[in-house]
């Protein structure tokens, strides 16, 4: 059954969205650890994998723009839309319960980015190939970040070891998404545009796997596991709104201001 | 005697004095209190900024304001270290802070009520901050001295950037340019008291002076401030308190008394945000310790199994 | 054996049966489950409605909101009651739910996305409720007959104030008009199968059924509530999905096949929100403990005054 | 020194706009204790509480819109405001870090709002003594439940008496601002329309003071401490734009939709 927030009209438009919604979700969770970390060093390092995520945000969202062709700005799109529009995963969604759990969840998801950027820089679209080249340098060091964080936590206190267990747990019930690929989205792949998510997910097990087995955490086989709702039919978890009331709230509050006088 | 004559004399000619150079104990304890306490205010000073990174206005304004918040976090990692030169650790200089036996500027203990105070206090607290560091970067202790050139460069970019968005809020509508006219109006004040207690009332001045830890009065630091902002202000289109005039004589701005009693009631924890900063710092210190746990715990079993390899 | 026939002569007869006559083992049992999921369901319920008390869009929505969890959280606190007559604590009975020995509906574990979410949660989830509850007002079982009723008028009434919302927000934005949509869309599968799984799969029922703590089947009354929900969809001016057709000769609505292997999936803990309804239960139980057991500690204290005066 | 949010043109207006302000923000924190209770019994106390004071909130701002004359309604007052037009007290818009602190404030709180209520009574103003006549009987309830609780946390457990003293502590400061009274409170006050902050502060104190020591918590002295700011400035703590970012997002986010139409 397909959601009255389906949009399938402009399947490029709509790939680039995700994209971007991806980066602006997950890096306005890590921009909310700022001043909160465990020590300066990790606010310091929250911060660069929030700008450099919320700097992809920008581009994408930018281009996506353009392919929408509706004279809207990467700001329009990420302070205008409410939840039934957004196209991030739910993995990016979840509240950072603790350092833990961000930690996991870094690990997971830099290395689905990594992957996906991996490839869309020999996208036959140029820009994507562009973006994808720019973040890839920077999702190769978020990736070494949640890797030496994985270990770190992994290995060193029994405790450090029940937390990071606890958010690889939490979220792993978020993985099969990632995975889920639409027809259009396997259409865009075709035409070698996109990447389809589902040719990616016998590396990410890979890689996930043999990262934890060195850090002493235990995997769940999600492979083969059913998706209830999609994002693409505008489906999210319960956190999205609250994050989105808090993040836009300028914008619909003061909705005549223009974007360049903020 | 004789060392302490050779110290002041190595000043007085302009001298970096070094970590491994002797020096006298109230320099030294001196120099402790001042950069702790400076250290401080860029990690608390995170917080009224912080209030606003989930709901900066655009992606741009998002961009910037977390990097700025990232730079405080710098100059206090920065400005722990040029402390821990001088045989204080880091981990007891937050102990201090968090025991509520170190100061911070007391600017931070007024909330963040709108989006233009994240421009006003890159504009006004940085400012003040730099017009108090500038001289400083001359300071007599070489780790500070250095510490303080970068803080400094990076400050007037943050304060060049504060200044730029309330330019961009003042071409916008009535309700931003309020918000900046608000944002100046409670601000501005304050950040006046942040170059501390009038000279009249200011202790250990003169020892500071003579070892160059201190270059420049209170006073004379707030009225390079306000002769330099009120113009700024008046560029920006905002209306100016009228107690503050332009004397033609001494060719100064007069601004009047300032409220020592609000600074004194705030400094003693009386701020509408004095409690939430602390409990912020608390929070962040607390829901950290197993994280720097496990850290610590994991690095010691890399040397062990380094060493046994 | 001449127990058990007395007791099913009594239920023949549509005695009540109370909680001190002689009843069977499988009888008490089935209750307790069937009584304590239903109290779990009514828990668990106000989570997805609670998702938007904050986010209400006016005072007199908000009211509303509010006071229909709140009756949920009675409904809970009646039917554990009841079940308590069975033998059975609450405090055994909230230890099973959050244990995961228990069950609740599953359709909570759906998320609610949108405004139109909280109106269609009582049109549709309050709606199938009480399909399935108005027959279980006349079941054998006293306590659980009369806490039945109670519960249903209270239903009745969300349901109407729930339909109400959508109408009101059919003759508003096209906006809103989608959001009703969308809520009905997503919520009008699950509420089907609410009422479990077809009857052809069904265990216990005829049992059940003799013992009358059941009085139709799950098919019986997923077509009764199909049968009076499209009319009401078709009023509110929403589309109806394809594959649901009225059928001329049968006199009631076709709506083809469920995805069954969805249900049982949401059932195991795969939907969007079963962790988050868990955690947010475990989370309560335990930030709450305390003041749990100060309450019981004062109760002590004061009981042991009265005594000693 | 007075701010660009100051509004002294309509007093009666401003007045009873913080009655209706400090009903809704302390029902909103109320209502956030949904479903989050120690227990059912009360999770439906805290409904009760949060129905009372916003059904509170609605007759006072509607009132308030009445007074402000430019066609608004109780609604426009309550989701389309900024912060620094907000004229609550501080003490409402404080996080509910646990149901000690909750149950310290609702003390607090409710004891000052009977005192006000039962003078206002008697305003000159009958719409005002109309509506805190009705109020009054709620509130009476809601002093009543928080002295219940207070006594029961305070002489419970050890825990429980520290956390219900650590609600008290976090809370003292925002006491001095319950008796601020600004010279056209004390006009209304004069003219029999209001009752002046300062003249209940012997009364609360006194009343506060006899339940703290029978429930052995320690009562801090606060009496003629100064306030910085002024909510009638617009000045607040920071808890509060986090709330209306979230409890205003719909009408902000659909400015299009009519009232009634939610």
């Amino acid at each position: 059954m397909t959601s009255i927030y389906t949009n399938g009209d402009n399947p490029h438009f709509q790939y680039v969205l995700g994209l971007g919604d991806d980066a602006l979700i997950l890096g306005h969770r890590w921009s909310e650890w700022l001043s909160k970390g465990p020590n300066l060093e990790l606010d310091i390092a929250a911060s660069n994998l929030a700008l450099d995520l919320i700097g992809q945000a920008d581009l994408w969202l930018s281009y996506a723009a353009e392919l929408q062709g509706e004279g809207k700005s990467s700001d329009d799109l990420a302070y205008l839309r409410d939840t039934h529009d957004f196209r991030c995963h739910w993995l990016t969604e979840q509240p950072n319960t603790d350092w833990g759990l961000s930690t996991a969840r870094m690990l997971m998801f830099s290395v689905y980015q990594y992957i996906r950027y991996e490839r869309l820089v020999n996208s036959s679209d140029e820009r994507i190939a562009e973006i994808a080249k720019k973040a890839l340098k920077e999702v190769t060091y978020h990736r070494r970040f949640a890797t030496e964080w994985t270990m770190r936590l992994g290995l060193g206190t029994d405790e450090s070891n029940r937390r990071l267990q606890k958010g690889f747990d939490t979220l792993w019930r978020f993985v099969p998404e990632l995975f889920e690929t639409t027809a259009w989205e396997q259409e865009l792949a075709d035409k070698g545009i996109a990447v389809a998510s589902k040719d990616i997910e016998a590396e990410w097990t890979e890689v996930i796997s043999a990262i934890l087995a060195e850090a002493d955490i235990t995997m769940a086989d999600t492979a083969g596991k059913r998706v209830i709702g999609s994002r693409h039919d505008g489906h999210h978890t319960e956190h999205l709104g609250h994050i989105l009331a808090e993040m836009q709230f300028l914008q619909r509050a003061y909705p005549t201001a223009q974007g360049a006088t903020w | 005697e004789e060392g302490m004559a050779e110290f002041q004399a190595r000043i007085d000619r302009d001298e970096f004095i070094e970590p491994k150079d002797w020096m006298p104990e109230g320099y030294r304890k001196t120099l402790i209190r001042q950069m702790s306490q400076h250290a401080h205010s860029e990690i608390v000073g995170m917080h009224p900024e912080g209030n606003w990174v989930t709901r900066a206005p655009t992606l741009k304004r998002k961009l910037i304001l977390i990097a700025k918040i990232q730079d405080e976090a710098g100059h206090g990692l920065y400005l722990y270290s040029a402390a821990e030169t001088l045989g204080v650790s880091r981990e007891e200089l937050v102990r201090q802070l968090h025991a509520g036996e170190a100061k911070y500027s007391t600017i931070f203990n007024y909330p963040t009520m709108n989006w233009a105070d994240v421009g006003a206090v890159g504009w006004l607290v940085d400012g003040a901050a730099i017009t108090n560091q500038i001289p400083l970067c001359r300071c007599s202790y070489g780790p500070y001295a250095r510490a303080m050139t970068r803080v400094c460069k990076e400050e007037s970019f943050h304060q060049r950037q504060g200044y730029e968005a309330l330019l961009e809020m003042m071409k916008g509508t009535d309700e931003q340019k309020k918000m900046v006219q608000d944002a100046f109006d409670r601000l501005f004040w304050p950040a006046l008291m942040m170059f501390g207690p009038p000279d009249s009332d200011s202790a250990h001045s003169s020892q500071n002076m003579a070892w160059k830890i201190k270059r420049f009065s209170n006073d004379e630091l707030r009225q390079r401030f306000v002769d330099a902002t009120i113009p700024q202000a008046e560029f920006l289109g905002l209306k100016i308190p009228e107690q503050i005039k332009w004397n033609e004589e001494t060719g100064h701005y007069d601004f009047g008394e300032l409220d020592w009693d609000e600074f004194w009631d705030v400094v003693k924890g009386n701020g509408i945000s004095n409690d939430d900063r602390m409990n912020a710092r608390n929070e962040a210190l607390e829901d950290g310790a197993w994280v720097r746990e496990a850290a610590a715990a994991y690095a010691e079993k890399q040397r062990a199994k380094s060493k046994a390899a």
